[in-house]
C-alpha cells in the first residue's frame, strides 16, 4: 500500500502530505471515473432498450447504428465535409458578429445621445425572436451561404453588443478621472483604457456570440443550407433516416462543445493578463 | 344511416395534419359541419408541420390518427416492422402543387423549361418527387435538362420567387393564388393533372391502434366521407364558407379562388378508398427517385375495409 | 507669493433632485514648496477641493487662481493598468500627452530605479505587492514633472506597515525635490506626520473650521522621526477635538 | 422664456438650478422625441417604399397592411387568443424553467461529487443548439403544448442552472464562516445564507431565462403549434402571407419586450433589498 | 489559571502543489479576563491563529486546549445580511443555535438599546452607517454571550474617524462585561490602545517573536485616555521597530 501510494506520488511533504495528495488524487479519479461511467451507461442503456425493443429505433435510432451512420459517412468522405461547412460558416459568423458588435457598442459609446436613443429599440431587437425572421433573409440576401450567415448574425449580434457596451459602461470610472488629469481625449481615452479594461468582457461576450453563432448556423441551414450538420439533419427528417438526425446532432453537440472549450481556455489566458 | 351517438362519453381522437392547408379542405368541413360529432368523436386536431413528424407522432403514441402521404408508410414499412402504420382512408387523390413560370403561357409545353431553373422542394420529399416524375415523362430530365433548387425551406419558396431566383416555381394553394394575385407569377400547370391519381395524403393509424379502436376508425372514415360527399355536391364558395373559422388569418377571397383551383382539377378523393394502382404508382415515382429499391406491399401498409363499409353504409342523398 | 489663491470658493453639484453643496466658502493659500494636508469627515468634501485646485470641477462662486504649472494627482488606488507592465504604466501619463519622447522615458527608468523598482521594470502590476504598486502610481505622476503634487488618501488602501513605510518613502522623496503637496487624509497621525499645516473641514458643505500649523520638536523633517516627537500627541488631540466636534 | 421656464420647473433652488435641471428636461424630450421620430421615420419610409413600389409588399409587407391585419384579426377575435396562447405557455416554460433551474443548482450545490461528474454535461448541453432536437421532442412529448414547454425548457433551463449554481458559490464565502462559527448545518446554511444572498444572481438568471423561454416557446410552436404567435408566423410563412408573419413578429416583439420591462422593473426592487 | 493553553502548536495547510505552514511553534496562554492583542505582517497566519483557538481549523502539532465554554467571532467586514432588518441580522446566531427564545430575544433587544441602536432596530444594513453596522455585529456575537471575543481586525474597514469613535465604545463594552478579548490588527496603535499584552508574530510561518506587556501611564483603562499616555508612543516605537525587523 505505502509503495504504491509512493509510486502514485513522487513528490509530496512528507507522510501526511502525501496521503493528502494520494486522497486528491483518488477523488479526481473517481470524479473522472463517474463522467465516463455515466456517458457508458447511458450508451449501453440506449443500446439495449433499443435492442429489447423498449424504444422505437426508427425514432430515436440507437448507438450502434449511430457509429454506423458515422463510418458511412467517413467513407463516402462526406462526414468531414459537411463538418468542414458547419464550422466555417459558424467561424464566420462568430468572427463578424464578435466586430460588428463590437463596432456597434463603440458607436454607441462614443455618441451618448445615439446610445440613449437606441436604447428601446436595442431591448426590443434583442427580444425579438429572429428565427421568424428566415424568409426575409432569403429575400434580401439570397441562398445559401450568406442567408446562412446573416442568421446567425442577425441571433447573436445584439446581445454581443449589449454586453460589450455594458463592459463599455462599467469601466472603473476612477481610471476615466486618471487619464482626465492627464488630458486625454476621447479617442486615447478610449484606445488607451476603455477598449483594453473591456477585454475581459468581450472575452466573455465571445462565450455568448459563439453559442448564438451555432444556433444561428444551423437554423440557416435549416432554411437554406445545402451542406452541414444542420443540413444533414433536416435532410435526416425529410427522408425519414432517424440515424442521420441523431447523428448530426451528436457530431453539432461534439464541435459546439470543442469550441466552447477552446475559447474558455483563450478567454482564462486574456482574463488573466487583462485584470 | 349513421350509428346512435354517445354523447356522454365521446372518445377523444387525436388527429394530426402534416401543415394546415386548404388542401384538406373536406377534412374542416367534417370539422365544421359537425360530421365528427354527429359520429361521436371528439376529434382534436395538431399540426405536426411535416409528414415525417406526424409518423413520429403516431409512433410515439402522440396522435392516434395522421394524416399524410402513404410514403411515409412505405418508408416505415421498409425500416422496420415492429410498428406498422396503415392507412385507411384517403383524403386528397392528386398531387396540390401547382407549376408557376414568369409570364404566362398558354401553350406551355413541359419541354418548355429546359435549359431553365426550376425552385422546388426538399430532396426526398413527395411534391419533389412527383415533379421529377412528371418532368421525366414529359421528355425533361431533371438536373440534367434543369437546373432545380432544391435548398430552400418550404416557407420560403414563394419568397424566393418573388426575388428573381429561378424561371419556374412549384408552390401549393394558396400561395399559387397570392402569387398570381400580385402579378408576378402565373400557373402554366397543374401536378395534380401531370401527374395524374396517386394517394397523395391518407388518414393512417397504427396497427395496433386499428385492431383495438375499430370503431373509432369506422366513425371517423365515415365522417370524412360525408364531408367528401358535401364537398363534391357544393361550390367553391360554399365550401370556402365553411372552412372560414379554420382559417381565420386567410383572406376570404384567395381561400375561394384556392378552393376553386383544387376542386376544378379533382383534388379531393370522391371516397376514402385508397385504391391499389395509385399506390402502386406513388411507389413507382418513389423509385424513380432512388428513394426507394423496392415495392412495399399493398396490404401490409392499406386497409380499405373501413372505407368500403362507409361507402356502403352511407347513401348519397 | 501664494501660487495657490482660493478666495470665498463653493463647488456645488447640480442634481434634478436639488443642488448638492460639496464645499463652501473656502479661502485657502498654498505657497511654493509648503506641505499642506486637509482632513476632514468622510463626504465632507475634500476630493471636491482638490478637483478645484487641479481644474477638474468648477467652482460656482468665489475666485480661484492656480499658477503651478502643472500639477499631479495620486488616488487612493493606484490605477495601475493590469495590461501594461510597470514601465508602460509609468509612461502612460507621456504617451496620453504625447510626450514620450526617449529623453523622458530614460527619466521614468531613472525615477523607478530611485525608487527600488529597477528590477521590476517588465513586471506586471498584479506581480507587485501593495506598496510597489502604489509606488509605481507616484513615479507614473511624477514623470510628469509636477510642480504641484494633489494626493488623495494616497495610502489608505495599503496595510499598515506598508503605509507606514510608504508615508516615509513619499515624504522623503517630494521634500527632497522641493514639491508642493496638498495631501487629503483621514488619517491625523499621518497628516501630522507628513505635512506643516493642517486643514481642517466641517461636515458637508466643507468649509474651513481651523487651519494648524505643525511645528514638531524633531531632528528630521521625516514622518517617522516626526512621529516621535513629543508634542506629536498634543497636535493629534488637538485636531481629534476639533474633528469630533465639527 | 423666463415665465415658460419657471413653469416647466416650478421647484428650483435656484435660478442657475433652473436653468440646469431646464436643460436636463430639454435633452430627455430630445430624446424620446428622437425615439418616436426613428420609428415613425422607419414606418413612412418602408410605406413609402411599399406605395412607391421600391419594395415588393408580398415579401416585405407594409405598415398598413400589417396594422390591417392585426384588424383583422381582432374582428375575428383571434388577436388575443393567440397573444395569449404564447403568452401562457412562456409564462409556463419561464416560471418552470426558473424553479427546475434552481433546483437543479441546489442540487448540484449541496452534492459537490455530482456537480464535478455533470460538468463537461452541462457544457455540452449548453452548447448543443437545442433547436436541432425538435424532433425529438415530437416523439417523447407528443404534438402540442408539452412539446413546445419542452422545447422551451430544453433552452432555457440549462443556461438558469449555470446562472444560479454560480450565484451559489459566489456568495462571500466569509458568510459561510460566520454562519460556520454559529455551528450551522448545510441545511441552515443554505436556506438563511446561499439561497437569500443569491436572490440577486437569480433575479438577473431570470431575464436570461425570459428571453430564452420567449425563443424556446416560438421555436416550438414552430415546431408543433396550432395557436400562438409562433404558429401565425410559420403558418403565415407557410402560406405565404408575409403580412401574418410581420404582424406576428412585431406582436412578439411587443409581447416581449413587454415581458422584459416588467421584469427589469422587478429585479430593481428586488436587487436593492437583497444587496 | 489559563483557560486557553497553547503549546508548541503548528498549522499547516494543505495543497496539491505543497504545504503552507501559516503558523508554526506558538505557546500562549490566555487568561480569564485578559485583553490580548496579536500583530503580525500580512499573510502571516493571524486569522489562522484565531480559528485555531475557536476551533474551526485543526492544529497539525503541538496542543490547543480551549475550556472556555464558548467563543464569538468578530471580523474585518461587518457581514450583516442585507435582507434582514437589523434585529434579524442581531438574532441570526440565535437561529441558527435554535436558541431563539423569547428571553434571548429580549436580551437582544436589550443590547442593541445598550449601543444605542434603539431607533434602528427595524432598519436594513444598507441604511446605516459603517460604525453602526459594525456595532450591530457585535451586538449578534454578544447575544450568543461568548465568554471568549475573538476579534479579527473589527475595525479596519471603517473610516478614521468611525474607527477610533469605535475602539472606544467596543473596548469599554467588553471591559465592563469582564470579557475575555483576542484582537487581532495591522494598526500598532489600536493594539495598544485597546489590549494589555501585543503578542508579535514574524512574516510566515507565523511564530511568536515577542510579547510585550503594555503598561500606560493614563488615568483611565479606555482607549482615548490611553493614547493620551506619555509612554505611549514608546510602545508604539518598540513594536514597530520589533515588527519591522521581523
Ligand atoms: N460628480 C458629483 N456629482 C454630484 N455630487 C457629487 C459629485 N462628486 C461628489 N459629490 C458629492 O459631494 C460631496 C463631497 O464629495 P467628495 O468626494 O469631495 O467628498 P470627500 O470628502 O472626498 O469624501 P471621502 O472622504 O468619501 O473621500 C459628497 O456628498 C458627494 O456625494
Ligand atoms: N484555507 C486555506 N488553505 C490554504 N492556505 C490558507 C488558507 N487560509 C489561509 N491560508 C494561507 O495561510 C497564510 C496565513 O493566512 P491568514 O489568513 O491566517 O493570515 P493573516 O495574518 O490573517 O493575513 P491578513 O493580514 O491578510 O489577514 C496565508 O499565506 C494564506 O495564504
Ligand atoms: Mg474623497
Ligand atoms: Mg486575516
Amino acid at each position: 500500500m505505502l509503495n504504491i501510494k509512493k509510486a502514485l506520488v513522487p513528490k509530496a511533504a512528507n507522510q501526511k502530505h502525501r496521503d493528502y495528495i494520494f486522497q486528491k488524487k483518488i477523488y479526481n479519479f473517481t470524479i473522472i471515473f463517474s463522467q465516463f461511467f455515466v456517458l457508458f451507461a447511458l450508451l449501453v442503456l440506449w443500446e439495449w432498450a433499443a435492442r429489447v425493443g423498449i424504444i422505437n429505433t426508427f425514432l430515436t435510432s440507437q448507438p450502434t447504428k449511430v457509429w454506423n451512420t458515422i463510418l458511412t459517412l467517413y467513407e463516402n468522405s462526406t462526414l468531414f465535409y459537411h463538418i468542414r461547412i458547419t464550422i466555417l460558416e459558424t467561424g464566420v459568423s462568430f468572427i463578424l458578429g464578435t466586430i460588428i458588435g463590437t463596432l456597434i457598442a463603440t458607436i454607441l459609446w462614443w455618441w451618448k445621445f445615439l446610445n440613449k436613443v437606441m436604447d428601446p429599440y436595442l431591448i426590443i431587437l434583442n427580444s425579438l425572436p429572429k428565427v421568424a425572421l428566415g424568409p426575409l433573409f432569403i429575400i434580401i440576401f439570397g441562398l445559401g451561404f450568406k442567408s446562412i450567415i446573416a442568421m446567425a448574425l442577425a441571433i447573436s449580434v445584439i446581445s454581443t453588443t449589449i454586453i460589450v457596451l455594458s463592459g463599455f459602461t462599467n469601466v472603473d470610472n476612477n481610471y476615466l478621472k486618471l487619464v482626465k488629469t492627464f488630458g486625454a481625449s476621447k479617442y486615447t481615452t478610449f484606445t488607451k483604457i476603455i477598449l483594453p479594461a473591456s477585454i475581459p468582457t468581450i472575452a466573455s461576450a465571445l462565450r455568448v456570440s459563439l453559442s448564438l453563432s451555432w444556433v444561428g448556423v444551423v437554423v440557416g441551414e435549416f432554411l437554406t443550407g445545402r451542406a452541414g450538420l444542420g443540413y444533414l439533419a433536416i435532410y435526416g427528417g425529410q427522408t425519414y433516416q432517424m440515424d442521420l438526425v441523431i447523428t448530426s446532432v451528436v457530431l453539432l453537440a461534439i464541435c459546439s462543445a470543442i469550441s466552447y472549450q477552446i475559447l474558455v481556455f483563450a478567454e482564462k489566458k486574456i482574463q488573466k493578463r487583462y485584470s | 344511416g349513421c350509428k346512435e351517438n354517445d354523447v356522454e362519453s365521446m372518445p377523444k381522437v387525436r388527429v394530426s395534419e402534416v401543415i394546415h392547408s386548404v388542401f384538406y379542405a373536406p377534412q374542416y368541413v367534417a370539422l365544421h359541419k359537425g360530421y365528427f360529432e354527429d359520429e361521436g368523436l371528439d376529434v382534436e386536431l395538431a399540426i405536426a408541420w411535416g409528414a415525417d413528424r406526424g409518423a413520429a407522432a403516431l409512433l410515439s403514441n402522440s396522435a392516434d390518427i395522421a394524416l399524410f402521404g402513404p410514403e411515409a408508410a412505405v418508408y416505415i414499412a421498409r425500416e422496420q416492422t415492429d410498428t406498422k402504420l396503415v392507412g385507411f382512408a384517403q383524403l386528397t387523390q392528386k398531387d396540390g402543387s401547382f407549376f408557376l413560370a414568369r409570364e404566362p403561357m398558354p401553350e406551355f409545353e413541359w419541354t418548355d423549361v429546359k435549359g431553365k431553373t426550376i425552385i422546388g422542394g426538399r430532396p426526398g420529399g413527395v411534391p419533389q418527387m412527383v415533379q421529377e416524375y412528371v418532368l421525366y415523362h414529359n421528355d425533361v430530365v431533371p438536373h440534367h435538362d434543369v437546373e432545380i433548387i432544391q435548398n430552400i425551406d418550404l416557407g420560403a419558396t414563394a419568397q424566393a420567387f418573388e426575388n428573381d431566383v429561378g424561371d419556374f416555381v412549384q408552390l401549393f394553394e394558396p400561395g399559387a393564388s397570392i402569387v398570381e394575385n400580385t402579378g408576378s407569377g402565373h400557373v402554366v400547370a397543374s401536378f395534380g393533372e401531370a401527374g395524374g391519381d396517386i394517394p397523395y395524403t391518407v388518414y393512417h393509424a397504427t396497427d395496433s391502434y386499428i385492431e383495438e379502436n375499430p370503431d373509432i376508425i369506422q366513425k371517423f372514415t365515415n365522417a370524412i366521407y360525408r364531408a367528401q360527399i358535401w364537398v363534391d355536391n357544393h361550390s367553391a364558395e360554399e365550401i370556402a364558407e365553411v372552412i372560414q373559422p379554420s382559417f381565420a388569418e386567410t383572406d376570404y377571397d384567395i381561400l375561394v379562388s384556392s378552393v376553386e383551383r383544387y376542386k376544378k382539377q379533382d383534388t379531393w378523393s370522391k371516397d376514402p378508398i385508397l385504391r391499389k394502382e395509385s399506390l402502386d404508382k406513388l411507389q413507382e415515382i418513389c423509385i424513380f427517385s432512388e428513394e426507394l429499391d423496392k415495392k412495399v406491399p399493398y396490404e401490409e401498409i392499406v386497409k380499405t375495409k373501413f372505407a368500403e363499409e362507409a361507402v356502403k353504409s352511407i347513401n348519397i342523398d | 507669493m501664494a501660487k495657490v489663491k482660493i478666495k470665498n470658493a463653493s463647488v456645488n453639484y447640480m442634481g434634478i433632485k436639488g443642488i448638492t453643496e460639496a464645499v463652501k466658502n473656502i479661502n485657502l493659500n498654498v505657497n511654493k514648496g509648503e506641505f499642506i494636508s486637509i482632513v476632514g469627515p468622510s463626504g465632507c468634501g475634500k476630493s471636491t477641493l482638490l478637483s478645484l485646485i487641479a481644474g477638474l470641477v468648477k467652482h460656482t462662486d468665489g475666485v480661484v487662481e492656480n499658477t503651478f504649472l502643472r500639477s499631479g494627482y495620486m488616488f487612493q488606488q493606484d490605477l495601475l493598468l493590469p495590461w501594461r507592465t510597470v514601465f508602460d504604466n509609468t509612461i502612460l501619463g507621456l504617451e496620453v500627452s504625447k510626450k514620450s519622447t526617449e529623453e523622458n522615458k530614460r527619466y521614468a527608468e531613472q525615477l523607478l530605479m530611485s525608487m527600488g523598482l529597477e528590477d521590476f521594470i517588465n513586471f506586471y502590476p498584479s506581480e507587485l505587492s501593495g506598496g510597489m504598486r502604489q509606488r509605481v502610481a507616484l513615479a507614473r505622476t511624477l514623470v510628469l514633472k509636477p510642480d504641484l503634487l494633489l494626493l488623495d488618501e494616497p495610502f489608505s488602501a495599503l496595510d499598515y506597515q506598508t503605509r507606514l513605510n510608504m508615508q516615509q518613502e513619499v515624504s522623503l522623496k517630494l521634500r527632497t525635490e522641493g514639491k508642493t503637496v496638498i495631501l487629503v487624509t483621514h488619517d491625523i497621525s499621518e497628516a501630522i506626520a507628513m505635512t506643516d499645516k493642517v486643514v481642517i473641514l466641517t461636515k458637508r458643505p466643507g468649509q474651513i473650521i481651523k487651519t494648524i500649523n505643525i511645528e514638531l520638536k524633531c531632528q528630521l523633517e521625516e514622518p517617522r522621526s516626526r512621529r516621535r516627537a513629543s508634542n506629536f500627541g498634543k497636535y493629534f488631540n488637538e485636531i481629534w477635538e476639533v474633528l469630533d466636534n465639527a
